[in-house]
């Protein structure tokens, strides 16, 4: 199709007559119907759990001898949970805390899974044992290791957020170390490298920012990951610190009432759904854009 | 092909054995010991003493990692610490069940994420395309510890059809066994089979998309060989390379899915093993599951290359 | 234990029908169809002649009863209390076990008679018991049993009563002496706690291989993870028992899991449902509920009397008085078992209702007593199991807690984590776990359990005047005022001191269907199923 | 001429919709007719619309494609709107098709024989061994050597030449009266190109297949087609025999797409003439001839009036209707069709372009890069490939060493050895009498100072996530000639030196044609004042309009900065007029080097001789003058 190809090449704008500049890939991915329900999907969940200390009634803790009250009881729009703590208060709050999690550990396994994959650019050996340093975490039963670090660590965020980080950096490290691969190949790279540009510039500056596509995808799947990371860790007991709720630990909660008080679980699941249809509709939207 | 595995082989070993450092190093890291869970919380601190002793948990750590690795090597795993019996048979009976259970599940995969993946590919009707959008979100997005959960209410207390958990080994009671690896199979399955579904579905838009189907339909090849002789093959190679990914997932997965399901498998063992701080068996276990795994990479990689003529053996 | 009623046998028709429907096209449409159901396989016991209502009155032979247990069992435990001990009466025998009153019966031991000194005891043992293996049981079997306890390796709660025993005495094969270094009053505590195992395959029985005893059950196979399968017994020692054919200990770690296995019918009989998931039990026609006054252990808040303000008596029964142990009783517990500010049991003779309710719900005079030791407000840590009952109870320990200006920071810990903590004195302020051995001789909990050790626990509380009263009480005589008064002298100093403070009495509830009669348990949760059946 | 046409096109147009919801409107108005045993050839640059009305006629257009108005008549059925099976019956059965790209258009995990059986078990050959049978004569009958064999192999264990014939044999597996061939020798070396192009006139000679040839090169239009059909923005602009159109062009665009077309037969030292500006946008109405903005004869009405395909004055025979509007049918094939407003109204052909101009260019001066028996091998595990094989070579300042040779010569490998892309195996390479073979950091920094490269591909050397005026920064700051405040005043410089608006300077290279592209790419190379510039193959991925004003555009550099130039190409034609020396390179060896005209004229390695003979020439086949005459 090189007629077609050719001619969008240079696209010129109806009204200037100048060549026009083509938007941003991501910002165009974002703009169609399908960007645009994931993104919005995300952003409700990302609202509310930002305007958590807003929007519930009561402090996500605070308990109550209503124990289990089903959905529209008074001042309990979603019902109380065993403890008669507020659901709605203890669900807005969980998303807040998932949100504070995947925030931070998605983006710290990625930039950890990506200087990896930089290292590994560098030299054979470097790039032979991050390669086997992948595999092993790859290997490694990730419940297992959740159990692991966080009977070493003791419980809180922190060691959810290092498991999560832990078990993306090799997926992005992987990811980047494919794309490396690939754009050294290409011919700007030779270019620039005959132009005079150092081995890291040409690294950081050049391949970097032409392999990322993938993983900008990937970062959208890898949160959705992260929530279940979470979600699995608290069912195990080794989650955030209680009482603080995470939707994790409310949905584990609610599993033995799933029988008697299905409201319980009914939150985080729906809650979990938007959160992952939107990621995912985004992601699709990303990488059409990118693919195109 | 042999001296392509011959290649692979030490790469291999080297994983194998980080991974033997890895496991020995976190378990002592891990707070409690196993001669604290055996002496019970009862225990005066002499009881605990005499345990450690008789468990040669006092000997220096290289001591201990070497006769770990030792009795590795002359295959001899020792007994277990805290559960009791030896480790070998205590894995030897849980093998069955997991590799039951993730063969199952594994199908439920292929045959599930292959639904999903040809239906969002090729359907042009919107209303199945939504049907199977819906079930792959929903089986992403809900945890397999809800999924198992309601599986059971479902199929084993409101219907009746199907057990609620538990295990006949497939092999001595073919037809009691499905019954029984039904629920569990497909409760680990299905957050793979979305994911596999969706790649699937992705691989074959891409392949659909290349040169040569333009040349098959040039020649006037109807859409649905076109599809399933043409760019399937060239689909595959990927997917198979995603495949084996997840039946790492699937391994590591098993330990909820074991536990909602009183699936005896090496999940199990493992938890149980690890909450009793049992070393010779999460040892063991671990090193079995990370040998596990690079060995479906290998068979991965063989059958990426049994399917794509360009990648040979060199 | 409340007596089980006869079933009444309903056939709910919808259901019926929902399941062959269902059932019909899931199998199809799997393409399985398998001659047998899994479901009805597992649902129904063997021969089923008989009326229902007729077969239900009176005992029968046959069938084999499947117990879901929430945890496997642990055959290098197998001397010491573990988590799941229902196996050890099937396979083993005790040498007396307790009446509902704590009075001993025969079992291996038909009859006994103390010294006037009380420093040695006669034993009779009963003739012509065999071992599965055929071997004949005689004393040497008692004398290695009670050895065998006072290893430390073994680990066992009752080794400090196993080590009174200095001596043994044999006179022939079936009467035994033991020697004791002092007297104590709970040597059928241990009597009701030690299986006689055979002596020659010990070794074999701790790692799971052979379990050889004089019990009702033998073990056929142990699959770990998966359970315990036992077949009846053809040479047990009371004719005509046991009237099952076998036992399946079912292994469903998650409580639901456990609960799914009930009501489906796949297991007929478990002791581990929580408290909070017997309301969907009550709700189910099959299934039946019902409590031992033994309780199944106490839930308590231990407190680190080392750890500043936490030094201070006030301090403590401030936080005594802050719990609303109600509340946990009815929310984490589901309202089964007794909210108890003592550790006692109803069944047990130190049991009062005074002890009982002696610190009640009561913010504001937790609050005062909290501002006279000089307090507004603290932070403590509090160190509790990760599983998800022991987080709600100390959720709402932590809640209760904040109310009166004690802040807690939760410190979830794997069990065995908290178990090393628990045994090496290492806990932090505060920490919320359970406690037995307050369901037999109220003398055996100081002498046994950890927590109320008179010379090490871990609250690291130490007193001359508990010493003293828990040695007086262990020595002296099992029964009479004085005992009395020696029991009432220690849970007062239990409750003055708080440092246990316990919350609530665990019911120990059984579920079971309801054409399962005859189950009875032990103090220790030995299972009994000498004399069950499963009716038509 | 009473036989009804095979096929007939009228008036087609076909749109696309753009990704901010546009159309497209990418052919406008086409309308010609093919009768059996024809050929055709459709040729244009990139962007005419001659691929998309080739994939229109069998209605694949890809993606938002749709066929908006017109007629597609093969024997009277429509296939504009016929339905799928229709279609299905069609492709293949009676229009066979041929792709550019033999690389990626065969599918890559079948056989040989699957691709060819595939096809013949679509369109009714029911019986598995006569499949087969047939497979193997279509092999043979494509020129496969040893076809038996060669059927269980897959694509690639081919060569491009032979995939393209696997191509060729699929095309004709359903024996169809029309072989269409999209651009199917672009993507090959000249000497197979030749064989490709006899092959496919052979073949449609003994078959009495007609064959629509889809093309932008002048020279295969001259070699394979009787008749040609010139499209230009979408629409016909002229049609009529290939003889008559190739030697009297009637259209302003194709008088300037000859005369841009590079001839072998003209000397060194001489300019190409380009055409100047650039295509239509093609999302945008169209007032009048889309040749207008580019147009040295266009009138003010050019600009407003769209002229229609009109039968030219003075041409054909009979036919002298002058009006034959463009749903006429049955053109006769002797009569030339015009749509130029002054075409119409003029009766002589337009004015010969000017003979090509010399350059005045100083003499070459002193060696400054000097080759000495360059080795380099690349290994995999198995075999290893020698890229250079002893290969010597001298360039002086102000000279231009011209290097060609086919794919897999070394060409290439030999220039990234020059520019220190790759290090050099064995062999000594001095600058300025230096030996700089494997330089240290430091000596590699100044070496690469004074060598800079130019890139073939002006769409993947240029880093895409970078603005252009970051990618000609990047030499400026790695070198650090220029102080960082003054950067973006001398990327300004630069980009007018190679003739750019330097407002370009942030704007992506994506937003550029490829003619702009290799600009860039020229700018980048210039940014740190190099003595030697080494360019590999520039041109050849560029249109030929826009080709003569990159190649004048390096002379012109050369001139005023005394650059030495390394110019490499596959086409001797390019290489002769930029040159003053010629080296041929054959697998990793240079053959023979000369002086350019005498090594054009005078060839003395029969490489080289045959390298002459395969280049197709834009003169029609009858009027072809032996090779090495010199017209100019």
């Amino acid at each position: 199709m090189t007629t077609l190809a050719a001619a969008q090449k240079a696209p010129l704008d109806s009204r200037t007559g100048k060549p026009r500049r083509p938007r941003h890939p991501y910002r165009a991915a974002l703009a169609t119907a399908r960007g645009r329900t994931g993104l919005g999907l995300v952003l409700l969940v990302v609202l509310a759990g930002l305007l958590a200390p807003l929007l519930a009634g009561h402090g996500p803790t605070d308990q109550s001898a209503l124990a289990l009250a089903g959905p529209g009881t008074p001042g309990h729009p979603l019902g109380t949970d065993d403890l008669g703590r507020d659901l709605l208060a203890r669900l807005l709050h969980g998303i807040r805390a998932d949100l504070g999690i995947i925030a931070v550990a998605v983006p710290l396994g990625a930039v950890l899974g990506c200087l990896l994959a930089l290292a590994a650019a560098c030299h054979p050996l470097a790039d032979t044992v991050v390669q086997r340093a992948f595999d092993l975490v790859l290997a490694f039963p990730g419940l297992i290791l959740a159990l692991a670090v966080t009977a070493i660590l003791g419980p809180g965020r922190v060691p959810v957020i290092l498991v999560i980080a832990l078990a993306e950096i090799p997926v992005f490290g992987r990811l980047l170390r494919t794309g490396i691969l690939v754009q050294r190949g290409r011919e700007y790279v030779t270019a620039a490298r005959v132009g005079g540009t150092s081995g890291g510039r040409i690294l950081t500056r050049h391949i970097l920012p032409n392999a990322a596509d993938p993983l900008v995808v990937q970062f959208a799947v890898s949160l959705t990951v992260a929530v279940f990371i979470e979600g699995a860790m608290s069912f195990l007991g080794v989650g955030v610190r209680p009482p603080e709720p995470t939707l994790g630990a409310v949905l584990s909660q609610s599993m033995p009432y799933l029988a008697q008080a299905p409201h319980f679980a009914a939150g985080p699941l729906v809650t979990v759904t938007a959160l992952v249809l939107g990621l995912s509709l985004t992601a699709e939207a990303l990488s059409r854009e990118i693919r195109r | 092909m042999r001296g392509y595995l011959l290649r692979r082989l030490p790469s291999a070993l080297f994983v194998l054995l980080l991974a033997s450092l890895l496991v020995f190093a976190v378990l002592r890291l891990v707070p409690g010991d196993p001669a604290a869970v055996l002496a019970g919380p009862d225990a005066s601190a002499e009881a605990e003493a005499a345990i450690r002793a008789s468990l040669g948990l006092d000997d220096p750590l290289p001591a201990q990692y070497a006769r770990w690795i030792g009795g590795l090597l002359t295959g001899d795993l020792g007994p277990s610490y805290a559960i009791g019996g030896r480790t070998a048979d205590l894995i030897g009976d849980g093998i069955g069940a997991t590799v039951e259970l993730t063969l199952g599940a594994l199908l439920f995969v292929i045959v599930l994420g292959a639904a999903f993946g040809m239906v969002g590919a090729t359907s042009r009707n919107r209303w199945l395309r939504g049907t199977v959008r819906i079930l792959t979100t929903g089986a992403l997005a809900v945890p397999p510890f809800v999924t198992g959960v309601l599986l059971v209410l479902l199929f084993a207390v409101l219907l009746g059809v199907l057990p609620p958990g538990g295990r006949v080994p497939l092999l001595t009671a073919p037809d009691l066994g499905v019954q029984y690896l039904l629920l569990p199979a497909l409760c680990l399955a299905l957050p793979s089979a979305a994911v596999l579904g969706r790649y699937l579905e992705d691989s074959i838009g891409r392949a659909l998309s290349e040169d040569y189907v333009r040349t098959a339909t040039a020649a006037g090849i109807a859409p649905r060989r076109l599809l399933w002789r043409h760019a399937l093959p060239n689909a595959l190679p990927p997917v198979v390379t995603l495949l084996g990914m997840q039946t790492g997932h699937l391994l590591g997965g098993a330990v909820l899915v074991e536990a909602i399901f009183a699936w005896p498998g090496l999940g199990q063992l493992a938890e149980q093993a690890l909450v009793r701080r049992d070393y010779p068996v999460v040892q063991d276990l671990l090193l079995l599951l990370v040998t596990v795994f690079v060995l479906v990479q290998l068979v991965t990689d063989l059958v990426h290359a049994w399917l794509d003529p360009r990648i040979r053996w060199e | 234990m409340t007596e089980t009623r006869p079933s009444t046998p309903t056939a709910p028709t919808r259901r019926a029908t929902l399941r062959a429907a269902g059932g019909g096209a899931l199998l199809l449409g799997l393409g399985v169809t398998g001659c047998r159901s899994a479901v009805s396989e597992a649902g129904s016991p063997a021969g089923e002649a008989g009326e229902a209502g007729k077969a239900s009155t009176e005992p029968r032979r046959g069938g084999t009863l499947s117990v879901a247990v929430n945890a496997d069992f642990t055959p290098s435990l197998l001397f010491a209390q573990s988590a799941q001990s229902l196996q050890q009466r099937l396979i083993y025998n005790t040498l007396t076990r307790y009446d509902d009153r704590l009075k001993p019966q025969p079992e291996l031991a038909t009859s006994w008679e103390y010294a006037k000194d009380g420093r040695s005891l006669t034993l009779a043992l009963r003739t012509g018991v065999t071992f599965h293996d055929g071997r004949p049981f005689t004393a040497d079997d008692v004398i290695f049993a009670v050895e065998n306890l006072q290893s430390p390796l073994r680990a066992a709660q009752l080794r400090a009563t196993a080590a009174v025993v200095t001596g043994f005495e044999k006179r022939g094969d079936h009467e035994l002496v033991l020697k004791l270094a002092h007297p104590v009053n709970n040597l059928f505590d241990l009597f009701e706690f030690m299986i006689i195992a055979d002596r020659n395959s010990v070794e074999d029985a701790v790692t799971g291989k052979r379990l050889n005893g004089t019990g009702p059950f033998r073990l056929t196979r142990w699959s770990p993870g998966s359970g315990l399968s036992l077949r009846r017994n053809e040479t047990y020692w009371r004719p005509g028992r046991p009237y099952l054919d076998g036992v399946e200990l079912r292994v469903v770690p998650q409580a639901d899991a456990l609960l799914s296995s009930l009501r489906t019918g796949q297991s007929q009989l478990s002791f581990s449902v929580p408290g909070k998931n017997l309301s969907v039990v009550a709700a189910t026609p099959e299934l039946a509920i019902s409590q031992y006054s033994t309780g199944g252990g106490a839930v308590y808040l231990g407190v680190n009397t080392t750890v500043a303000p936490l030094d201070d008596k006030t301090v403590r029964q401030a936080l005594a008085w802050a719990i609303d142990r109600e509340r946990i009783l009815k929310q984490v517990l589901g309202g089964y078992g007794l909210a108890s500010a003592a550790p006692w049991p109803k069944s047990s003779p130190a049991f009062t209702e005074a002890g009982r309710t002696h610190y009640t719900h009561n913010p504001g005079k937790a609050r005062e007593l909290l501002r006279s030791a000089g307090h507004t407000r603290l932070d403590l840590p509090l160190l509790h199991v990760n599983l998800p009952g022991e987080t709600a109870v100390a959720e709402a320990v932590q809640y209760d807690l904040r109310q009166i200006g004690v802040h807690v920071t939760l410190q979830p810990t794997d069990s065995a984590a908290a178990q090393k903590n628990l045994i090496s004195q290492n806990m932090p302020g505060l920490w919320t776990m359970g406690h037995g051995f307050a369901q037999v001789q109220p003398s055996t909990l100081a002498v046994s359990a950890y927590p109320f050790n008179e010379a090490k626990n871990t609250s690291r509380f130490r007193s001359a005047a508990y010493t003293k009263v828990v040695r007086e009480a262990w020595t002296g005589p099992a029964e009479g005022a004085r005992a009395n008064a020696l029991r009432e002298k220690i849970t007062d100093t239990l409750l003055d001191e708080a440092f246990i403070i316990d919350l609530a009495i665990r019911g120990s509830v059984q579920v079971s269907a309801r054409k399962l009669h005859g189950v009875t348990l032990n103090k220790f949760t030995y299972l009994n199923l000498d004399d069950a059946y499963l009716a038509g | 001429m009473t036989t009804p046409p095979l096929l007939e096109v009228q008036g087609l147009d076909v749109e696309f919709t753009t990704p901010d919801g546009g159309a497209l409107h990418a052919v406008r108005e086409v309308s010609f007719t093919l009768r059996r045993g024809e050929t055709l050839a459709v040729v244009g640059e990139s962007g005419s619309g001659k691929s998309t009305t080739a994939l229109a006629l069998l209605r694949m257009l890809p993606g938002t494609g749709r066929i908006t108005g017109g007629a597609v008549r093969l024997d009277g059925q429509d296939l504009a709107t016929a339905d799928e099976p229709a279609l299905r019956a069609v492709r293949g059965a009676r229009v066979g098709m041929v792709f550019q790209d033999p690389m990626t258009a065969l599918n890559p995990v079948l056989t040989v024989g699957r691709h060819l059986d595939e096809v013949l078990r679509a369109h009714g050959g029911r019986d598995r061994k006569a499949r087969r049978t047939r497979a193997v004569e279509l092999l043979a009958l494509v020129g496969i050597p040893d076809p038996e064999r060669r059927l269980d192999d897959h694509p690639h264990q081919f060569s491009g030449g032979q995939r393209q014939r696997v191509l060729i044999a699929m095309a004709l597996a359903g024996e169809p009266d029309i072989l269409l061939a999209d651009e199917p020798t672009t993507a090959l070396d000249a000497t197979v190109q030749d064989q490709i192009l006899t092959l496919l006139g052979d073949l449609t000679r003994t078959t009495g297949t007609a064959l629509v040839l889809i093309t932008h090169n002048m020279g295969v239009v001259a070699r394979a087609c009787d008749r040609v059909l010139v499209m230009y923005g979408g629409t016909v602009v002229e049609d009529g025999p290939t003889a008559e159109v190739l030697s009297r062009p009637r259209h302003p665009y194709t008088a300037g797409l000859l005369a841009a077309v590079p001839r072998l037969s003209a000397p060194s030292g001489t300019r190409l003439t380009g055409i100047p500006g650039t295509p239509p946008d093609l999302s945008l109405p169209l007032a009048g001839c889309a040749f207008a903005a580019r147009c040295t004869l266009a009138e003010a009405r050019c600009h407003t009036a769209a002229p229609t395909l009109t039968e030219v004055a003075g041409t054909g025979g009979d036919t002298v209707t002058g009006t034959a509007t463009g749903a006429g049918t049955g053109t006769d094939t002797g009569s030339v069709r015009a749509a130029c407003l002054l075409a119409a109204e003029r009766t002589d052909p337009l004015p010969p372009p000017p003979p090509p101009a010399r350059i005045d260019r100083p003499a070459p001066g002193a060696v400054v890069l000097r080759a000495e028996g360059l080795r380099k091998t690349y290994k995999s595990r198995r075999r290893s490939f020698t890229a250079l094989d002893h290969v010597s070579l001298t360039l002086a300042a102000g000279e231009t060493l011209g290097i060609v040779g086919e794919s897999g010569s070394g060409k290439s490998t030999l220039a990234r050895v020059l520019a220190h892309a790759h290090p050099a195996d064995g062999g000594r390479i001095l600058l300025d009498g230096q030996d700089v073979t494997r330089p240290g950091r430091a000596a590699l920094h100044s070496v690469r100072r004074r060598v800079q490269m130019v890139f073939q591909d002006p769409y993947a050397s240029l880093n895409p996530r970078m603005t252009v005026g970051e990618i000609v920064a990047e030499p400026l700051r790695a070198f650090g000639t220029v102080a960082p405040g003054e950067r973006a005043e001398r990327v300004a410089e630069l980009l007018r030196l190679v003739g750019l608006d330097p407002a370009a300077a942030d704007r992506h290279p994506r937003s550029f044609s490829g003619g702009q592209r290799q600009r860039v790419g020229i700018a980048r190379a210039l940014a740190p004042e190099p003595a030697v510039l080494i360019c590999d193959e520039p041109v050849s991925a560029l249109d030929v309009s826009v080709q003569a004003q990159i190649v004048g555009l390096l002379t012109d550099l050369q001139r005023d900065l005394g650059l030495a130039l390394v110019f490499i190409a596959h086409d001797l034609a390019v290489v002769r007029q930029v040159s003053h020396r010629i080296a041929v390179m054959h697998e990793g060896r240079i053959v023979e080097t000369a002086a350019a005209d005498e090594l054009c004229e005078r060839p003395r390695d029969p490489y080289t001789r045959a390298l002459l003979a395969a280049a197709p020439e834009p003169v029609p086949v009858r009027a072809r003058l032996p090779v090495g005459a010199v017209s100019a």
